[in-house]
C-alpha cells in the first residue's frame, strides 16, 4: 500500500543556501500529522514543495504513490491535495460565498466552462453553502472578503482549502493570531472537516499540536529529526533541546492533553 | 512619559475607541491585554498617528495627537506592527537600514547588536525579506524599529508565530530593553508572557480600559480574566 | 448533513433583471426614432459598436485586471477581414453569403488572432501584459502601413455593403437598416458578455484578477483562464470591428492604431470598469466626445484632458460607481434628502464651468481665430476676447460659481456622510437580526 | 444664384500630427472665402465651416455626415489621401443613395494618383497636382542637370512614399537612363527620430542627389541630419513649404533643397497681395494656393451653371477651363484632375527679387524653372461613371 | 561594410542610444521607484524644450540649461502633490490614467502658449559645427581630424579611390556627455542615499515607512519632480537637436517605455544597457538591405511576387529597423519578463 504523502530525501536550495536538507516523511492516509520546528526550519517551504509552489532541487515527493514533484500547483491540486497559507491568501474583492465557490468549481468538474451558468450549478452552490455553514460564516455569505475580520479571514482560508474535497490537506499555522477560545473552536472545526482525510499541519501552539495530531514530525534545519506519537516526541531529548524545552510549551501541551 | 487621555478613534464611520486612558512611565514594561477586536492595536496605531483620533496623547509633555507618523517617530516613539509589515522586496539589511531615522546614525543599537540578538537574521542578511519565514519576519520587524533608537517602543503581538523557545527569548529581550532604559508598551495575547515580564497591565474591552493594575492584581482578579480575557 | 440544510437559496424569478434588459432593448429600439438626423444616426450606430468594443475590452480590464494597450489590434483585424469578405461577396467569389452575418466573420478573425497572439500575451498579468500588448499594437500598426496589399495602404480598403441577397428588401443601404443590424448585435453581444460573467470561467477570471497565486491552488491554471478570456474578448472585439467595417464601408490602418486602443482604455475607465454596465456609459461618451465635442469647440482635447484629471481624482470608479453609490442611497430611501444638494451642486457647478469655459474659449479664440474678429459666440452670448468686460464677466462668473459650489459641496459632503453613516448602522442592524 | 450663400465644409485635422498645417489651411480657406465673397463671377457669398477630422478617415465620415446635416453641399479636404479616399467613396455612395441631396468633394491637397485613376469618382475634383505629375516635372528638370549621377531614394513606408519611389524610378529610367539609383530606403512614417544612420548610408552610397516625398518632421529631421554629417547632396522634395518645415529647415537646407509645386512664395501680383494681407491678419503664411483654385473653380462653374445646385455645378466644373494665379488651368473631364503649370524652386536666402520669407526665416523658395501644364500632364486610367 | 561606415555607425548608434537613455532615465527613475507608468513623461520632455526656448531668449542658453529643467521639475512636483498623490491609493491604473490626462492638458497648454507650429529653438553658436571629421577612403585608410576637415583632404588624389568625409557634430558629443552625467548622478543618488529604499518600501507599506520616521509624501514628490526635471533636461538638449513642435512628445512616447521595460523594471543599469543596445542595433539594422528573399535565395528557393506572404518576405531589415525595438520588447517579455537586468516583474 502506498502512503498518502511520501517524501524521499527531498532537498531544496535557494541560491547557495540549502533550506531543506534531505527530508523524508511518510504519512498514511487518514492520519493527522503536525509539523513543528523552530522558525525558519523550513516548514512552510516544505509545504510549498509538496503543493507545487516550488520544485524540489532533488528528491521525490509522492502523493498516493504518484510522483508530484515538479508539477504545477494546479496539477497537484487536481490530484487531490489542497493547502492553506500562513498569511491569508483570498480573493478580496469577491464575496465570501464566491470565494468558496471558486474553490469547488474545478473539483466538481466545471473547469473552464463558459457555457454554463453558475446559478444553475446546484451541486457547487450547495457545497459552497455547506462549507460556509460549517465555518459559521453563513451570516457573512455576501460580504466582500476585504471587509472581514482577521479571524473570519482565517476561517475562510481554511474553508477554501477544504471546500474542494481534497483528500490531503495542508494547513500552515491555521490558528495564528487567534485567541484561546477561538483556537479551541478552530481545532474542533478542523477535526470535523478533516474527518477521514489526511492532514498535515504546521503549528507553533503546542496546545493545537497536541490537541490535533496523531503524529508529530519535528523539522529542524531542514531535516526531520523526529517523527512519532505525540508523547514520544514530547519525551525526545533532541526535540526538547531544539524546540520545546520551555515552560510555555510544556504548559500548553499539558493543557491540551488534559482537555482532550 | 506617554500620557493618553480620553482617546477616541474612528475607522471611517465606525467608532472603535471610546475614551481610553493610559500612562507609560520611563523604564516600564506596560502590557495591554484584551480579546480580539477589543481595540488594542487601534490604540497603538492612534498614538503613532496612523489612525485619526480625538482626545489627547501627550508625549514627554507635548501633545502629539494629529501629528504625522514620521514626526511622532522622530520624537522617539517606535512601533512594531502586528501583521509583520516588512518590506518584502528589500533585503534584510536594507530593512534594517530603513529603521534608522538618519542614514548612518548610531544610537543605542548597531547592526551588529541586532545580528547578535537573532543570529538567524545575520545568516539571511542579503535575502529578500519577503521570503523569510514567518518567525524571521517577526524578528526583523522588531529589530528594524529598534534601529530607530526609540525611547518608547510599542509592540503589537511580537510573539505571534514564534516557536516557543524564541518566545521566551523575546521576553528576555524585552527585559533587556527595559534595562537599557527603553519603555515598552506591549500588546499581547499570551497572558503567561505578559504577566511574567510587565510592570503594569491594562485590560481593554470594547474600546475602553476595563482594568488597570499590576500583574499580581490581575492574576488574582478572576472576574476580569474570565469576563475580558476568556482564560 | 447536506440533506438537512434548508433550501433557502431557491432561485427567485429575477424581475429586476428582466425589466432592465427589456428597457435596454427598448432604448436600442426607439433611439433612432427620437434622434433622426443623419449625424445622430451614424452616432447611434457607432455607439452600438463602441458598446461592444468597450464591453469586450472590459472583460480584460475590469474583470481580469489586465491592462491592455493594444486591443484595437483585434477589433481592427476583425474589420479588415470583414471588409475583405464583403468585397469577396460583391466580387462574386462568395456569392450568397448574407451581409448580416458578416460581423461574425469579424468575430472569428478577432478570435483567430487572439488565439494566435494571446498565449504569449497572457503569460503574465500586470506590467508585462500591458507592455506586451503595447508592443504588439505598435508592430501591427507599423505593419499595417507597410503591407498595402492587405491593409490597403493609406486609403484603406473600401467596400459596398449593398450587395448580395436582399431578404425582405433589406439592403443595408439606408443607415437605419444598418443601425438595427448593429442594435441586434449589440443586444446579443451585451447579453452574451453579461452571461459570461456568470459562468465558471467568468468568475475564475475575477479570482485571477484578485489573487492569481491562490487560483493555482484551487486547481486552475491562471494563464489558461486569462487566455480563454482573452480569446473571448478578442471575439467580441472582432464583432465590433466587423460592424465598424459595415458601418463605415471603409477600413483604414487607424482601426488597429494605438490611439484607438488608448481610447478604449480611457473611456472604459471613465464609464467605470468595476461594473458591468460601466463600459456602456463609457462607449456612449466616447462617441459623443469624438464626434460632438470636437465639433463644438476647438478646445475639446483640453476639456477631455481636464475631465480625465478630475474624474480619476474624484471618481476613480468612473461614472458607474457614482450611479451605484446613489442607487445604494436610493435603496435605503434616502435619496430624497440629497436632491436639493444635487440641484445646488449642479447649478453652482454649471455656473463655475461656464465661467471657466468662457475663458478657455476666449483664449482659444485669441490664438486661433482672432483675425476673423475678436468676437465669438459662446452659449448664445457674444463674447469679445479683446474687451476687459468679457474677461471680467467670465472671471466673475467663475468665482461666484466656484465659491457657491464650494459652499454647497461642503453641505453636501456633510449630508452625504451622515447618510452613509445611517446606512452603515442600518446594515449592521439588519445583520444582527 | 446671385447673393446666395454657399456653405463649404472644410474637413481636415485641427488636432494631432497635422494640426499645424490644418490650422493654417482652415485660415487660408476662411480668408479666401472672404476674398472671393467680395468679388466673384457668380456673385455668391462663401461661408467656410471648419470640422476637425483628427486626420482620421472614419472621423472624416462623421464630419461629412455632420456637414450634410448642416445643409452643406460642398466639402473640401486635403490632408491625407486616406481621408480623401474615404470621403470620395462616401460621397459617391451618398449621392447614389440620396438623389437630390448630392454633395461635391473638392480635394485640395491629397495627392494619391489612385484618386483620379483606379478609384476616381465623378464627384471628386482634385486641385493639387498628383504625385505622378509632380514627379514628371521634377524628373524633367533633373534631366537637364548634368551633374546628377547617383540618386538615392528615401521615403516613408506607406502609400505616398511607395508612389514617389515608384514614379521616380520609372521616370528616371525613361528620361535619364544613365543615372544610377544607388540606394533606396523606406522608413516607417513618423517613427524615426534619428536620421543619422540613413545619412551615413547615403554617404556611403556616394549619392549626389536625394529624392524624397517625406513631409513634416520626417523631412526636417532628414535635412538636419544631412547637414550635421556634412552631406552635400541635393534634396528634391515635395513638401518643403508646409507650416513648420521652413523654420525647422532654416539654414540647414540652404541651396540644396528643391521643391516641386504648383506655386511658390514669390509669385508676385495678386498672390503677393494675398500673401501680405494674410500675413498681416494672421501672422502666418498663405501657401496653399489650391484654396484659391477652389473658389475660382466653384464661382466660375456656378456662374456658368447659373445655379448653386451641386449637380449642375459639378457638371459645369467637369472640363471647365479657367484662369487661376498660375495661369490657365483646366479641370480635365476624364478624371477631374486639374491640369496646371508646375514650378521647381530652390531654398535659399531672400534677395531683392525674392522677398517673401516664410515664417520669418530669412529664407525662401526661389523659382528656378516653370513647366507648362502639358509637360507634367500624365495619362489617366479613370473610367468615370457619370450620372 | 567598410571601416569608416562601421565607425560612424557605431558612433551614431552609441549617441542615439545615449539620447534614448537621456529621454528615459527620468521615466525609469519614476517607474522603478514609484511603480507609476508616467505617460506624461514625454510631455515633460516637450515642456522642457519649449521652456528652454523661451528662457534662452531672456538669459541665454547655458542658464536655460539649468533653469528649464528646474521649472519642469517644479511642475512635476506640483502635479504629484496635488493630483497624483490623491490617486495613489486607488492603484496603478488610475495613476497611469491621470498621467494620460495630464499629457493631453500639457499638449494643449503648450499649443496655447507657443502656438501649433515648430518654434525656432536653435543650437547655441558654441555648439554648432562638427566636433571632428572622419576622413576615410575607399582604399581603407581612416583618419580623424578635430573640427572640420580641410577641403583638400576630402578630395581624392588618385583615380578610382573615393574619399568620404563624415562630420560628427559637436552637439551630438555634448548630448552624449550630458547623458553620461545623468547616469552618474542618478547612480549616485540611488547608491548613496536611501531615497530608493524608502520609496520601494513605501510602495507596499507606506504607513510603516512613515512610522519609522520617513516623510514619505515629500520623498515621493521629490522623486516625481526629479524624474520630470530629467525629462525637462532631455527636452532642453533634444529640443534643438531635433525639432521643437507640439508633436515631439508623441513621437518619443512609446519608445521610452520600450527602453524601460526591455532594460528591466527597476533597473537603471538595465535601462542604460537597453538604450545602448537599441541604439546600436537600430543603427546597424538601417544599413542592412537584406530580406528573406536574399535569405531563401541562398538555399536556391526563389521568391516571386506570387509566393505566399511576399510582402512580408520582401521587407528588408533596414525597412523594419525603426520598429525593431517593439519586436525586441515583445520577445523580451515573452522569454524574459524581468527584462535584461531587472529583478522584478512590475
Ligand atoms: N524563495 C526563497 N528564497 C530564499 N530563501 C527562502 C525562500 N523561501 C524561504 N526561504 C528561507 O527558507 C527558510 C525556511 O523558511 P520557512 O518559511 O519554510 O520557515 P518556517 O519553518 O515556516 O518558519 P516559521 O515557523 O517562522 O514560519 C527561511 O530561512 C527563509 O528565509
Ligand atoms: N481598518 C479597519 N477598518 C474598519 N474597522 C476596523 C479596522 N481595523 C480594525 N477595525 C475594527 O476595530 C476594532 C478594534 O480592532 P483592533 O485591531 O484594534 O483590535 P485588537 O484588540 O488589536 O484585536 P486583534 O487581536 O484582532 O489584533 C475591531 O472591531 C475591528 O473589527
Ligand atoms: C501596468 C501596471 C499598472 C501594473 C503594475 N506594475 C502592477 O503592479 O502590476
Ligand atoms: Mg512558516
Ligand atoms: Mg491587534
Amino acid at each position: 500500500m502506498s502512503f498518502a504523502v511520501e517524501l524521499k530525501d527531498v532537498r531544496k536550495s535557494f541560491g547557495k543556501t540549502e533550506i531543506i536538507r534531505g527530508a523524508s516523511l511518510q504519512v498514511n492516509a487518514g492520519e493527522r500529522v503536525a509539523i513543528i520546528g523552530p522558525n525558519g526550519a523550513g516548514k512552510s517551504t516544505l509545504f510549498n514543495l509538496i503543493s507545487g509552489r516550488f520544485a524540489p532541487t532533488s528528491g521525490e515527493i509522492l502523493l498516493n504513490g504518484e510522483r508530484i514533484d515538479g508539477l504545477k500547483p494546479y496539477e497537484v491540486n487536481r490530484r487531490g491535495l489542497a493547502r492553506s497559507f500562513q498569511v491569508s491568501n483570498l480573493f478580496h474583492r469577491l464575496t465570501v460565498f464566491e470565494n468558496v465557490r471558486c474553490a469547488v468549481l474545478w473539483s466538481m468538474g466545471y473547469k473552464y466552462a463558459f457555457w454554463k451558468f453558475l446559478a444553475d450549478l446546484d451541486d457547487a452552490n450547495d457545497r459552497a453553502d455547506e462549507v460556509l455553514e460549517m465555518l459559521k460564516l453563513d451570516r457573512k455569505r455576501d460580504t466582500q472578503v476585504m471587509n472581514l475580520t482577521y479571524a473570519e479571514q482565517r476561517a475562510l482560508e481554511i474553508g477554501l482549502t477544504i471546500a474542494g474535497g481534497s483528500n490531503v490537506i495542508l494547513l500552515d499555522e491555521p490558528t495564528a493570531g487567534m485567541s484561546k477560545s477561538e483556537t479551541k473552536r478552530f481545532i474542533q472545526l478542523i477535526r470535523e472537516v478533516t474527518e477521514g482525510k489526511t492532514l498535515l499541519t504546521v503549528e507553533h501552539d503546542m496546545g493545537v499540536v497536541f490537541g490535533l495530531a496523531d503524529k508529530i514530525a519535528v523539522l529542524v534545519y531542514g531535516e526531520v529529526i523526529a517523527y512519532d506519537e505525540p508523547e514520544a516526541v514530547r519525551a525526545n531529548q533532541r526535540v526538547q533541546e531544539a524546540y520545546l524545552g520551555s515552560v510555555l510549551a510544556e504548559q500548553q501541551a499539558a493543557a491540551a492533553t488534559a482537555g482532550a | 512619559m506617554l500620557h493618553i487621555e480620553n482617546l477616541h478613534a474612528f475607522y471611517g464611520k465606525s467608532h472603535v475607541l471610546h475614551g481610553v486612558h493610559m500612562d507609560v512611565k520611563p523604564g516600564e514594561i506596560v502590557s495591554l491585554l484584551g480579546r480580539n477586536g477589543s481595540g488594542r492595536s487601534t490604540t497603538v496605531k492612534t498614538v503613532m498617528g496612523l489612525v485619526d483620533g480625538q482626545g489627547s496623547v501627550k508625549w514627554k509633555g507635548e501633545e502629539i495627537l494629529g501629528h504625522h507618523a514620521f514626526d511622532i517617530a522622530h520624537r522617539g516613539i517606535g512601533y512594531v506592527p502586528e501583521n509583520r509589515d516588512i518590506f518584502p522586496k528589500l533585503t534584510v539589511h536594507q530593512n534594517l537600514m530603513l529603521g534608522q531615522k538618519k542614514q548612518g546614525q548610531s544610537g543605542r543599537w548597531s547592526f551588529d547588536d541586532m545580528y547578535q540578538l537573532f543570529p538567524r537574521l545575520k545568516e539571511r542578511q542579503h535575502t529578500e525579506a519577503g521570503v523569510l519565514s514567518g518567525g524571521e519576519q517577526q524578528m526583523l520587524t522588531l529589530c528594524r524599529t529598534l534601529m530607530g533608537d526609540p525611547d518608547l517602543i510599542m509592540i503589537d503581538e511580537p510573539t505571534e508565530g514564534l516557536a516557543p523557545k524564541i518566545v521566551e527569548q523575546v521576553a528576555e529581550y524585552l527585559n533587556e530593553l527595559k534595562r537599557r532604559g527603553v519603555s515598552v508598551l506591549l500588546v499581547e495575547q499570551k497572558l503567561t508572557i505578559a504577566l511574567q515580564i510587565s510592570t503594569r497591565c491594562y485590560v481593554m474591552g470594547h474600546g475602553r480600559i476595563v482594568f488597570e493594575g499590576t500583574p499580581d492584581d490581575l492574576r488574582t482578579n478572576a472576574y476580569i480574566r474570565k469576563e475580558w480575557l476568556e482564560v | 448533513m447536506g440533506a438537512a440544510r434548508p433550501a433557502y437559496h431557491f432561485k427567485p424569478y429575477n424581475v429586476g433583471r428582466w425589466i432592465i434588459w427589456t428597457l435596454y432593448a427598448l432604448v436600442l429600439l426607439v433611439s433612432p426614432m427620437i434622434f433622426t438626423s443623419g449625424l445622430s444616426m451614424t452616432m447611434l450606430s457607432q455607439m452600438g459598436i463602441a458598446i461592444i468594443a468597450c464591453l469586450a475590452y472590459n472583460m480584460l480590464l475590469g474583470q481580469g485586471g489586465m491592462l491592455s494597450f493594444g486591443h484595437a489590434v483585434y477589433s481592427g483585424l476583425g474589420s479588415f477581414l470583414t471588409i475583405h469578405t464583403l468585397n469577396m461577396i460583391s466580387g462574386g467569389t462568395l456569392q450568397g453569403f448574407p451581409v448580416s452575418l458578416l460581423p461574425l466573420i469579424g468575430g472569428i478573425s478577432g478570435l483567430f488572432f487572439a488565439v494566435l497572439l494571446g498565449w504569449v500575451t497572457t503569460k503574465k498579468a500586470g506590467t508585462p501584459f500591458a507592455m506586451i500588448t503595447l508592443g504588439i499594437g505598435e508592430l501591427v500598426w507599423s505593419m499595417s502601413l507597410m503591407f498595402p496589399e492587405f491593409f490597403g495602404g493609406e486609403g484603406g480598403i473600401t467596400g459596398d455593403r449593398v450587395t448580395g441577397a436582399r431578404p425582405f428588401g433589406i439592403t443595408f443601404g439606408p443607415q437605419v437598416q444598418l443601425y438595427y443590424l448593429i442594435a441586434v448585435y449589440t443586444f446579443i453581444c451585451t447579453a452574451a458578455m453579461y452571461a459570461f460573467t456568470r459562468t465558471p470561467l467568468g468568475r475564475m477570471l475575477n479570482a485571477v484578477r484578485d489573487n492569481p497565486e491562490r487560483v493555482e491552488f484551487v486547481g486552475y491554471n491562471t494563464q489558461m483562464v486569462r487566455y480563454l478570456s482573452f480569446c473571448a474578448s478578442g471575439f467580441f472585439a472582432g464583432i465590433a470591428g466587423g460592424l465598424g467595417a459595415l458601418n463605415f464601408e471603409i477600413v483604414t490602418a487607424e482601426v488597429v492604431g494605438a490611439a484607438r486602443s488608448g481610447a478604449y482604455l480611457l473611456f472604459v475607465f471613465l464609464g467605470g470598469a468595476t461594473f458591468f454596465f460601466g463600459p456602456i456609459i463609457g462607449a456612449i461618451l466616447m462617441v459623443v466626445a469624438f464626434v460632438l465635442l470636437s465639433e463644438m469647440t476647438a478646445a475639446w482635447l483640453l476639456y477631455l484632458g481636464l475631465i480625465f484629471l478630475f474624474m480619476v481624482m474624484y471618481a476613480p470608479g468612473g461614472i458607474a460607481s457614482l450611479i451605484m453609490m446613489n442607487l445604494r442611497v436610493a435603496a435605503f430611501g434616502k435619496l430624497r434628502r440629497l436632491w436639493t444638494s444635487y440641484l445646488a451642486l449642479g447649478g453652482t457647478g454649471a455656473v463655475a464651468v461656464v465661467g471657466a469655459a468662457a475663458m478657455i474659449e476666449m483664449v482659444y479664440h485669441m490664438q486661433l481665430n482672432v483675425a476673423l474678429g475678436p468676437e465669438l459666440k459662446f452659449m448664445g452670448a457674444t463674447l469679445n476676447a479683446h474687451s476687459l468686460d468679457s474677461w471680467f464677466g467670465a472671471v466673475f462668473v467663475l468665482i461666484t460659481g466656484a465659491a457657491l459650489f464650494e459652499v454647497s459641496r461642503r453641505a453636501f459632503v456633510r449630508e452625504w456622510s451622515r447618510i452613509q453613516e445611517e446606512i452603515e448602522l442600518e446594515i449592521r442592524r439588519r445583520e444582527a437580526l | 444664384q446671385k447673393g446666395e450663400t454657399v456653405k463649404v465644409a472644410w474637413i481636415d485635422p485641427l488636432t494631432g500630427l497635422m494640426a499645424t498645417v490644418g490650422q493654417n489651411q482652415l485660415k487660408s480657406f476662411q480668408f479666401m472665402a472672404e476674398y472671393f465673397s467680395r468679388n466673384n463671377p457668380a456673385g455668391v457669398k462663401f461661408e467656410v465651416i471648419g470640422i476637425d477630422n483628427k486626420l482620421s478617415p472614419q472621423e472624416s465620415l462623421n464630419a461629412l455626415k455632420s456637414a450634410i446635416d448642416q445643409g452643406v453641399r460642398y466639402i473640401v479636404q486635403g490632408n491625407g489621401s486616406g481621408a480623401a479616399l474615404a470621403l470620395s467613396d462616401a460621397v459617391t455612395k451618398h449621392n447614389e443613395r440620396n438623389p437630390g441631396k448630392e454633395v461635391v468633394f473638392l480635394n485640395y491637397a491629397a495627392v494619391d494618383p489612385d484618386l483620379t485613376n483606379s478609384k476616381c469618382s465623378y464627384w471628386h475634383f482634385r486641385l493639387d497636382a498628383d504625385t505622378s505629375m509632380k514627379m514628371e516635372a521634377l524628373t524633367t528638370f533633373m534631366k537637364d542637370q548634368s551633374d546628377i549621377k547617383n540618386v538615392y531614394l528615401i521615403n516613408q513606408n506607406y502609400a505616398h512614399g511607395h508612389q514617389v519611389a515608384k514614379y521616380a524610378k520609372e521616370n528616371l529610367a525613361r528620361k535619364r537612363p544613365d543615372i544610377k539609383i544607388v540606394g533606396e530606403d523606406l522608413h516607417p512614417l513618423a517613427q524615426v527620430r534619428d536620421f543619422a544612420p540613413y545619412i551615413a548610408k547615403i554617404k556611403a552610397s556616394g549619392a549626389d542627389t536625394v529624392i524624397t516625398g517625406n513631409w513634416g518632421s520626417d523631412l526636417t529631421l532628414l535635412i538636419k541630419a544631412a547637414n550635421d554629417a556634412g552631406l552635400n547632396a541635393k534634396f528634391y522634395v515635395y513638401y518643403g513649404g508646409v507650416s513648420g518645415t521652413p523654420t525647422a529647415m532654416g539654414a540647414a537646407g540652404e541651396g540644396r533643397v528643391y521643391q516641386v509645386s504648383y506655386n511658390h512664395y514669390n509669385m508676385g501680383g495678386e498672390v503677393a497681395k494675398i500673401q501680405d494681407e494674410f500675413r498681416k491678419r494672421f501672422n502666418d503664411d498663405w501657401y496653399t494656393g489650391a484654396t484659391y483654385h477652389a473658389f475660382a473653380l466653384l464661382s466660375n462653374a456656378m456662374a456658368q451653371a447659373k445655379s448653386t445646385d451641386p449637380v449642375k455645378v459639378a457638371a459645369a466644373m467637369s472640363g471647365l477651363k479657367f484662369k487661376s494665379f498660375n495661369g490657365d488651368v483646366e479641370m480635365r473631364r476624364t478624371d477631374h484632375q486639374l491640369q496646371q503649370g508646375l514650378y521647381i524652386a530652390r531654398w535659399q536666402k531672400t534677395d531683392a527679387k525674392n522677398t517673401y520669407s516664410p515664417e520669418n526665416t530669412g529664407y525662401t523658395f526661389v523659382p528656378v524653372k516653370y513647366y507648362e501644364p502639358y509637360v507634367s500632364s500624365t495619362p489617366t486610367s479613370c473610367q468615370m461613371k457619370r450620372p | 561594410m567598410d571601416l569608416q561606415f562601421f565607425t560612424i555607425s557605431m558612433l551614431n548608434g552609441l549617441s542615439y542610444g545615449l539620447l534614448l537613455f537621456m529621454l528615459s532615465s527620468g521615466l525609469t527613475l519614476i517607474f522603478s521607484m514609484m511603480g507609476v507608468l508616467n505617460f506624461a513623461h514625454a510631455s515633460f520632455y516637450m515642456l522642457g524644450a519649449y521652456i528652454a526656448y523661451t528662457t534662452m531668449q531672456v538669459v541665454g542658453y547655458w542658464p536655460a540649461l539649468v533653469v528649464a529643467p528646474l521649472l519642469v521639475g517644479l511642475a512635476g512636483a506640483l502635479f504629484e502633490k496635488y493630483c497624483l498623490r490623491r490617486v495613489h491609493k486607488f492603484g496603478h491604473v488610475p495613476e497611469l490614467l491621470i498621467t494620460f490626462g495630464l499629457s493631453y492638458v500639457i499638449l494643449e497648454l503648450v499649443q496655447l502658449i507657443w502656438g501649433r507650429s515648430a518654434v525656432d529653438y536653435r543650437v547655441p553658436e558654441a555648439l554648432q559645427g562638427p566636433l571632428f571629421t572622419i576622413v576615410g577612403s575607399t582604399a581603407g585608410a581612416l583618419d580623424f581630424v578635430w573640427g572640420l576637415a580641410p577641403q583638400e583632404m576630402c578630395r581624392s588624389a588618385e583615380e578610382g579611390v573615393r574619399i568620404v568625409c563624415t562630420q560628427f557634430p559637436k552637439y551630438r558629443g555634448f548630448m552624449m556627455l550630458v547623458a553620461l552625467l545623468m547616469l552618474a548622478s542618478i547612480w549616485l543618488m540611488l547608491t548613496r542615499t536611501r531615497v530608493g529604499l524608502v520609496i520601494q518600501a513605501a510602495l507596499t507599506h507606506p504607513e510603516m515607512v512613515e512610522a519609522l520616521g520617513h516623510n514619505v509624501p515629500r520623498v515621493f514628490m521629490l522623486v516625481f519632480g526629479g524624474g520630470a526635471a530629467l525629462a525637462g533636461l532631455a527636452g532642453v538638449i533634444g529640443g534643438n537637436a531635433f525639432v521643437t513642435e507640439p508633436g515631439m512628445a508623441f513621437t518619443v512616447g512609446a519608445i521610452i517605455f520600450v527602453v524601460v521595460v526591455v532594460g528591466g523594471m527597476g533597473s537603471l543599469a538595465g535601462a542604460f544597457l537597453a538604450s545602448i543596445l537599441i541604439g546600436v542595433i537600430q543603427t546597424f539594422a538601417v544599413a542592412i538591405d537584406y530580406s528573406f528573399i536574399n535569405f531563401f535565395a541562398k538555399f536556391g528557393w526563389a521568391i516571386t511576387p506570387e509566393t505566399f506572404g511576399y510582402p512580408m518576405l520582401k521587407l528588408t531589415v533596414s525597412q523594419v529597423a525603426p520598429i525593431l525595438p517593439y519586436l525586441f520588447l515583445v520577445l523580451i517579455l515573452i522569454f524574459r519578463p524581468k527584462g535584461l537586468l531587472g529583478t522584478r516583474e512590475g
